[in-house]
């Protein structure tokens, strides 16, 4: 059965049902979409709804652990589940930037040989110097076009020496750069600060348009979906329907003033931390508390240091200097040397979500062993871990592949919490949630942050993230900007 | 020349062409065991086949072995050898007009450093000392250029034998072996590549003591190839026409093969296969375990499996060919029957011992195997230890501590081989101590005639009937070769071929 | 160390020199000729000293000096491991990459089993079916490796197929797994996966997105395969007569020429050093994320 | 309603392949382990001429000897296969063993280690078990020892290359920054994902284990000559193959099917082991 195609349906999907492969529980459940040229299609849900799979579906992916069981997907006539169809559908038609960009960039290969290549593939057949000279036009205009730097020496670093926006942004670049006919964007923005964002779904989306092109825009982020999107669809279980809240207002919510928590000494004090990558200043001069029962936000543009801060706070970094107190006693720069007392203290939810599970432990194991060291290690302690970051209890079996981008995000922030840290450091632990899941994660912190005196340090692009923070300071290109001025505008200054 | 080989295949074809003229021309290409890189030209201190073989080529001999001469020998640069009635000094007449292959004259004094040399040199190997046991060499007197007498130490009847082995070669005076240095044989090296071989060319100022146009050759290429299969395969690929020592397997695939001529040595030029009882050992003391031990082995057997036929059985004896081997001794039956009496008898039924051997010659390990086999058929515990190549007489004092151990003999005459290996409480003798036989020997070799007979036969009778050494197997040096090659049979070394007379067609 | 190892093998190069009928006192004298009358420390600094100085001594047997009988011997080994390298590298890592970026599939399956049924071969077995397949049955090619005299290898090239072929296949088989392992894990990350889903497919998604985190890797153990074939061509060196360094390593063993299995001995570890110093390097220079861990 | 995409691998579990490789691995260990008690002749008594064909009462023929082929093969399979499996188990134990720590310790003087089994790793395989078989002559035990370490280094480095990929993960550090213990880490991070690659390692160690065995016959190391074994029977038999070649191939076979068969399980374990889903991802 096929739905005939009309001239302006780009892709369209028809009753398409997807399982999981061990339950045969539905993923997405008759689903059927149809997506006009020059469309912008916004695509709400909640995390773990079935956006990412949906989204794959119309390159012809279905993740190990999933099975189509039923329905079609067509994008421009050709069917993306048969070989040929896949290859001219994904290397032609559809430009793709998947959720977690940071690991979608090759670790071993340079950006600039990434991005060249993707020129290349996609260019009009054009060999020798002058395709050359195209290519390399191409890549400059996309690295102008992402806010990136065009000079040599970024092109030439490797995946891992750039911060998590500017990664996603590259991945973006690779994305857009053949100029297909329809775009496939899994929360595009997720790592970005929301004026650069704003700034940059504009830009694209203008060019898009112009070009005539189709785009399905899968993002919470309902300031970009409003932005951009032709229409919004919500997706619940699997199942499309209206999206579930009105579209929002366009302005940032009112910054609530967050109730100080407690007043007591700093629990975590820096001072005069200045670190390095090779050559590389990446950070100086930062000094910043983190109040027991408090939660202090750093924030800044993409790039500018702010998850640095978090490795070198954690002792992860190779070279760094400053002085670093817990509760007033002073923690050695590098974490070999902390005992494993002061190591649980600290915990890092890391901005990769990927990279910081092991992709061979289930989420149990991920649970139970910091469970275990912290005195708990029983099954039940794993369970209501999960409840209270919003996740079920089923996930416990399941490997960190199986899960959607927001439940793993949420796994990662479990396990932090499963070792009873007395600082949490969280690195854009909401960036892939939905407004609902983001504020039940926020509500479950602001509890732990009164009942047990944890003390929170929130890297974040999120205004309404932000706005939960007793303090906030910000960072442009690894220097402090007047926190005190920013926290006075904040009104969250003590 | 007399008949030392037998061929098996379509055999030797005559050296003659229909114009009663061998043909003169063309390379012919042999493969050998030889050594590794650190070959040298020198072969006094080089003892595998190709430095022999080499050596042969390159040299001219004092003579060779040749039962059928008056002599019993053949001369090379020699024209005679007398000896005056004492049997205490030897004259040695050199042809007139031999010259190097640069043109000089060849001369008594170069024979003489030719023997002496290596007998003051530590490095060289023992067969070149030997002389020295019997001659006086610092009594040595050169009367002209044709001229040497060698005074002897005792006297000795048998001092032709010994210097017309075949291996006593004449190099020039103070030669250091270098590849430039003129040589006296029939051919002179064109190339050496130490560990793959040489080339050699007709040497033009050689004359043959027999033969006025020999050699008939124009080159000769040795090839150093230390594994047989090996050398088979090169034979087959048509690399090499002539393949040296083949193993017994490898000699049975390539008699299937029509492309090849296959011939062995028959005695003397067979090498034995020896199993030896340490006397060391508490149960070999008692001479009828001996017997016993000598008796199980199933000899027919061991020639036919691991053979295929082509050896020669052994009476627990040295040297079956030689002109000083008693032939007259009868030959011992295989009866497992009266060993295991004897056995009995003796209180060492089910004695343990361990046959140690290795594979150092091709057939030694089947052969050990085998004689296990029969040991153990006659009640005893025995057992068989194999050693890696090139461990069995590593360490010589262990070995010589070994209960039972297997050993290989070349072709030497019999008694001045059991003089060397058995004679005045030598250690390789493992504990034969018998100075009545030792005298016997002596007085052999030292008279002639009738005596000298009587004494040899008493010797190896004792040794027969109470030696400590089991002979079972005698086996043939077998090599394969492209038909048209003729004429290497009239030129041998015990096993070593050499091409002075030798035609390609 | 190569010394304390060969001083404890047993016998010594007296017997081989003397022959085994010598009596007490020559047997004496040649272990004074050659030294071994003196303690092994004397001996083993000297040899250090020499060795330093890239004297290797002398050789029992012939006394030719050590040093250039390896120069000798050497280059002919160096030709035909770098030959056999030549053929299996690039062999191994396309095999490798065609069978790690389809794990699992047919084309996986198909390579990895016929490699196996390869490597299952001892190599004196699959010396001697090469043997028997292009030269014996055929006659298309030499059995036996005999370099023209004065010339070097390269005068027959022909000579050189077999043994190449042989180190080479068998180099393949060990190659190719590693190769295969490692891009299979490379093959299953997630940024192989973004490359299939941007429609990178075939070699170019093998070359250009596998192989380079899989080079690495593979670099350290195709080091030491390097490092083997140099050493291990003993075998392959016997069976064709090749005049190599294995077959002088087994000939010295087998006439327990000490100063010469020493040399040899310490110019393979050299060899083999240096070839797996350098995979080091490379495998160092080939992950970028080495040296700074995340 | 058509199924969008058919599957393109089928069904998970255990193929076709993997039940051969097991079945023919079974064989092979049943022929090696029962052979001596199924054996009805003695391995090394001469039963008839050397090299004949297969004959009543000699199914595959005699072999240089003239003994029984089908007793010998019999006979000679347990002694490989225990070597072997021996020296694999040797090699691996003691590869993983310091590889893990010498990629996990590759701060504090890893290195130098590392220099150290380097320098070993050189050491020619051939005078290794020389040395280790003539210091204990005719024993099956040097040669597993001396097989076993020749391997040692080769597997080390290979382990050490992937822990230490591992121990620059995320997960790793995060679980070592979150006071995780190297034992903690090494049971739940390290091993399970370098479970691969030790198991794919040994199977290469186990073919290479196979193959020196076979080679330490043909230096004649090991239980000498009457023994039957099937390194030693290919080597024995070898010269002999164009008169009978079943000595030659019977035992050839045998050792070859084996290696493949144990390596592809090997391969299939490790792919489990690791986590089907993880390996087999492909578009
Ligand atoms: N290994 C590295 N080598 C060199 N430069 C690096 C390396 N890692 C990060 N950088 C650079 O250091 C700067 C700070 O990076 P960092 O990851 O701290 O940024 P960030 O504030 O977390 O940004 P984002 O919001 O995009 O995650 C960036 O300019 C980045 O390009
Ligand atoms: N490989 C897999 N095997 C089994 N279940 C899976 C697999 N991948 C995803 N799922 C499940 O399928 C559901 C939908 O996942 P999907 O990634 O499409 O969610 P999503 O809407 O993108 O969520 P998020 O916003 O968190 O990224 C989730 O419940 C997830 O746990
Ligand atoms: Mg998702
Ligand atoms: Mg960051």
């Amino acid at each position: 059965m096929s739905v005939p195609t009309t001239a302006t349906a780009l892709a369209e999907v028809d009753d398409l049902v997807v399982t999981r492969r061990t339950d045969g529980e539905p993923v997405l459940d008759g689903v059927s979409l149809t997506l006009r040229a020059g469309e912008v299609l916004a695509m709400v849900g909640r995390s773990g709804s079935g956006k990412t799979t949906l989204a794959l579906s119309l390159l012809g992916r279905v993740r190990e652990g999933l099975t189509p069981r039923s329905g079609t997907v067509r994008v421009a006539g050709l069917d993306p589940f048969t070989s040929e169809g896949r290859s001219r559908v994904r290397r032609r038609l559809v430009g793709f930037l998947g959720q977690d960009p940071a690991s979608a960039l090759n670790p071993a290969r340079r950006l600039g040989s990434t991005l060249h290549e993707a020129a290349a593939l996609t260019a009009p057949r054009g060999r020798g110097a002058a395709g050359r000279a195209e290519r390399e036009r191409r890549v400059r205009a996309a690295l102008t076009e992402m806010d990136l730097p065009t000079d040599p020496g970024f092109l030439r670093r490797y995946p891992h020496q750039v911060s998590g926006g500017q990664a996603q942004r590259v991945a973006l670049a690779v994305a857009t750069i053949g100029e297909p006919r329809l775009l496939v964007l899994d929360e595009p923005t997720s790592g970005l600060d929301p004026s650069l964002a704003e700034d940059l779904a504009a830009r694209l989306s203008a060019r898009h348009r112009r070009a005539g092109g189709a785009m399905l825009l899968v993002s919470h982020d309902r300031l970009l979906t409003e932005t951009l999107a032709d229409r919004t669809l919500g997706i619940e279980g699997g199942r499309l329907g209206p999206p579930r809240r009105p579209a929002p207002s366009r302005r940032p919510p009112p910054r609530r003033r967050a109730e100080p928590a407690s007043s007591g000494a700093p629990l975590l004090e820096l001072a005069h931390l200045r670190a390095t990558h090779g050559r590389h200043v990446a950070v100086e001069g930062v000094s910043l508390t983190v109040a027991a029962g408090g939660c202090t936000a750093l924030v800044g543009p993409s790039g500018a240091g702010k998850s640095t801060v978090a490795r070198c706070l954690l002792g992860l970094h190779g070279s760094w200097s400053g002085e670093l107190r817990l509760a007033g006693s002073a923690l050695p720069t590098d974490f070999r040397r902390r005992t494993g007392e002061q190591r649980r203290a600290l915990q890092l939810v890391a901005q990769d979500s990927v990279g910081a599970l092991n992709p061979r432990e289930s989420v149990r194991g991920a649970l139970l062993r910091p469970l275990a060291a912290s005195g708990n290690g029983s099954e039940e302690e794993a369970a209501r871990l999960l409840e209270r970051v919003g996740l079920s209890p089923a996930l416990l079996g399941r490997l960190p592949h199986d899960l959607s981008g927001g439940e793993r995000q949420r796994v990662n922030l479990a396990r932090a919490l499963a070792a009873r840290p007395r600082v949490l450091l969280c690195d854009e632990v909401t960036s892939a949630l939905d407004g609902e899941t983001r504020d039940a994660v926020l509500e479950l912190l602001r509890e732990l942050r009164h009942a047990q005196g944890l003390g929170v340090l929130l890297i974040t692009h999120d205004w309404e993230v932000r706005a939960t923070a007793d303090q906030v300071v910000t960072l442009v290109d690894g220097r402090m900007v007047d926190a005190e001025r920013e926290a006075a505008e904040d009104g969250a200054s003590r | 020349g007399p008949a030392l080989l037998t061929g098996c295949g379509s055999g030797e074809e005559s050296p003659a062409r229909s114009d009663g003229k061998p043909r003169r021309g063309g390379t012919l290409r042999a493969a050998f065991t030889g050594a590794g890189a650190g070959e040298t030209l020198n072969h006094f201190v080089g003892g595998t086949a190709l430095d022999m073989v080499r050596a042969r080529a390159l040299h001219a001999t004092l003579g060779d072995l040749d039962p059928s001469a008056p002599d019993g020998v053949r001369y090379g640069v020699l024209e005679t050898i007398e000896v005056n009635g004492e049997l205490s000094a030897y004259t040695l007449r050199l042809r007139r007009g031999l010259t190097f292959s640069d043109g000089s004259a060849l001369t008594a004094r170069d024979v003489l450093w030719s023997l002496r040399s290596p007998a003051e040199d530590p490095a060289s190997l023992p067969v070149y000392k030997n002389p020295a046991a019997t001659f006086d060499f610092a009594g040595a007197r050169v009367e002209n250029d044709h001229t040497l007498v060698l005074p002897t130490l005792a006297p000795v009847a048998d001092g032709r034998l010994l210097l017309c082995q075949g291996n006593y070669l004449v190099v020039k005076e103070n030669s250091d072996f270098s590849p430039e240095v003129a040589t006296s044989g029939p051919f002179r090296l064109e190339e050496f590549v130490p560990g793959e071989g040489c080339a050699l060319v007709r040497n033009e100022e050689f004359t043959h003591p027999e033969l006025s146009d020999a050699p008939y050759l124009d080159g000769l290429e040795l090839r150093s190839l230390p594994d047989s299969e090996a050398r088979a395969a090169a034979l087959t690929g048509g690399q090499v026409d002539f393949a040296h020592d083949l193993s017994p397997v490898t000699a049975r695939t390539l008699g299937e093969d029509e492309r090849f001529t296959l011939t062995s040595t028959s005695p003397p030029y067979v090498s034995g296969l020896f199993f030896r009882m340490n006397l060391a050992h508490e149960p070999f003391r008692d001479n009828r375990v001996r017997t016993a031990f000598k008796l199980a082995a199933d000899r027919e057997a061991m020639v036919e499996s691991v053979f295929f036929g082509d050896a020669t059985v052994g009476n627990d004896l040295l040297s079956p060919g030689f002109p000083d081997y008693a032939d007259e001794i009868e030959q011992r039956p295989f009866d497992p029957d009266r060993a295991r009496r004897l056995l009995r008898e003796a209180g060492a039924e089910g004695m343990r011992v361990t046959l140690t051997t290795g594979p150092e010659t091709p057939g030694m390990v089947e052969v050990a195997t085998l004689y296990v086999e029969n040991l153990v058929a006659v009640g005893v515990d025995a057992t068989l230890e194999e050693l890696p190549a090139g461990q069995l007489f590593a360490d010589y004092p262990a070995y010589t501590r070994l209960p039972l151990a297997a050993s290989f003999s070349v072709p030497t005459p019999a008694l001045p081989l059991y003089q060397m290996s058995y004679g005045g409480q030598n250690p390789a003798a493992l504990g034969w101590d018998r100075p009545d036989v030792d005298e016997l020997v002596a007085t052999a070799r030292g008279t002639s005639g009738e005596e000298s007979a009587r004494a040899g036969l008493a010797a190896q009778r004792a040794l027969w009937e109470e030696g400590n050494t089991i002979a079972p197997v005698f086996k043939p040096f077998t090599t394969a070769h492209v038909p048209g090659i003729s004429g290497v049979a009239e030129d041998l070394f015990e096993q070593f071929p050499g091409f002075s007379r030798a035609t390609l067609s | 160390m190569v010394f304390g190892a060969t001083e404890l093998l047993p016998g010594d190069a007296v017997s081989a020199v003397a022959g085994p009928s010598a009596t007490e006192a020559e047997r004496a004298a040649v272990r004074e000729r050659l030294g071994l009358d003196r303690d092994p420390v004397t001996r083993y600094l000297e040899w250090a000293g020499g060795a330093l100085r890239g004297d290797l001594g002398t050789g029992y047997t012939g006394g030719r000096s050590v040093t250039e009988l390896i120069a000798d011997r050497l280059p002919n080994s160096l030709l035909l491991a770098g030959l056999a390298l030549a053929v299996a590298l690039p062999a191994s890592v396309a095999l490798g990459l065609l069978a790690g970026a389809r794990a699992g599939r047919r084309a996986d399956r198909a390579v990895s089993t016929g490699v196996l049924l390869v490597a299952g071969l001892p190599e004196f077995v699959l010396a001697a079916l090469l043997l028997w397949l292009l030269a014996a049955r055929t006659g298309l090619l030499p059995q036996v490796s005999l370099v023209p005299l004065g010339g070097t290898p390269l005068d027959a090239p022909e000579i050189l197929v077999l043994p190449v072929l042989t180190l080479a296949v068998s180099g393949v088989a060990v190659g190719t797994r590693l190769v295969r392992s490692a891009s299979a894990e490379v093959a299953a990350s997630p940024w192989v996966e973004a490359a299939r889903l941007r429609g990178i497919t075939g070699p170019r998604l093998a070359a250009r997105h596998v192989l380079p985190g899989a080079l690495a890797p593979a670099a350290q153990a195709l080091g030491l395969m390097t490092g083997a074939l140099v050493g291990g061509a003993v075998v392959v060196e016997t069976v064709f007569g090749y005049p190599g360094i294995g077959l002088e390593l087994q000939q010295a063993v087998a006439h327990r020429d000490i100063p010469l299995v020493q040399g040899i001995a310490l110019v393979l570890c050299a060899v083999t050093l240096a070839t797996v110093l350098l995979a080091d390097v490379a495998a160092r220079a080939l992950d970028p994320r080495r040296g700074s861990p995340r | 309603m058509r199924r969008p995409s058919p599957d393109p691998r089928g069904s998970g579990g255990p193929g076709v392949l993997t039940w051969c490789c097991a079945a023919v691995c079974l064989l092979v260990l049943s022929v090696a382990l029962l052979g001596p008690l199924l054996a009805s002749g003695s391995p090394t008594e001469q039963v008839g001429p050397p090299l004949a064909a297969p004959g009543a009462g000699h199914p595959l023929g005699t072999d240089v000897l003239g003994r029984d082929v089908a007793a010998r093969v019999l006979h000679g399979g347990w002694v490989v296969l225990v070597l072997a499996v021996g020296a694999t188990t040797l090699a691996t134990l003691l590869g993983a063993g310091g590889g893990l720590w010498l990629g996990l310790a590759a701060e504090h003087g890893g290195e130098w280690v590392m220099r150290a089994v380097d320098v070993l790793a050189v050491f020619p395989p051939l005078l290794l078990m020389l040395l280790l078989a003539t210091g204990a002559p005719d024993s099956d035990a040097a040669v597993l020892v001396a097989v076993g370490l020749a391997a040692t280094p080769f597997s080390l480095r290979v382990v050490r290359a992937a822990t230490r990929r591992v121990a620059a993960t995320g997960y790793v550090v995060t679980a070592r920054a979150r006071g995780d213990g190297w034992p903690a880490v090494v049971r739940h991070d390290v091993l399970p994902n370098v479970a691969g690659t030790v198991l794919a390692d040994a199977g290469i160690r186990f073919v290479a284990a196979v193959h020196l065995t076979a080679t330490a016959g043909f230096l004649g190391l090991g239980r000498g000559a009457p023994s039957a074994n099937w390194g030693r029977m290919i080597r024995e038999n070898l010269p002999g193959a164009p008169l009978n070649p079943l000595p030659v191939l019977v035992p050839a076979a045998l050792l070859a099917a084996f290696a493949v068969a144990v390596n592809l399980l090997a391969d299939r374990l490790a792919e489990h082991l690791a986590d089907p889903d993880i390996t087999r991802s492909g578009a």
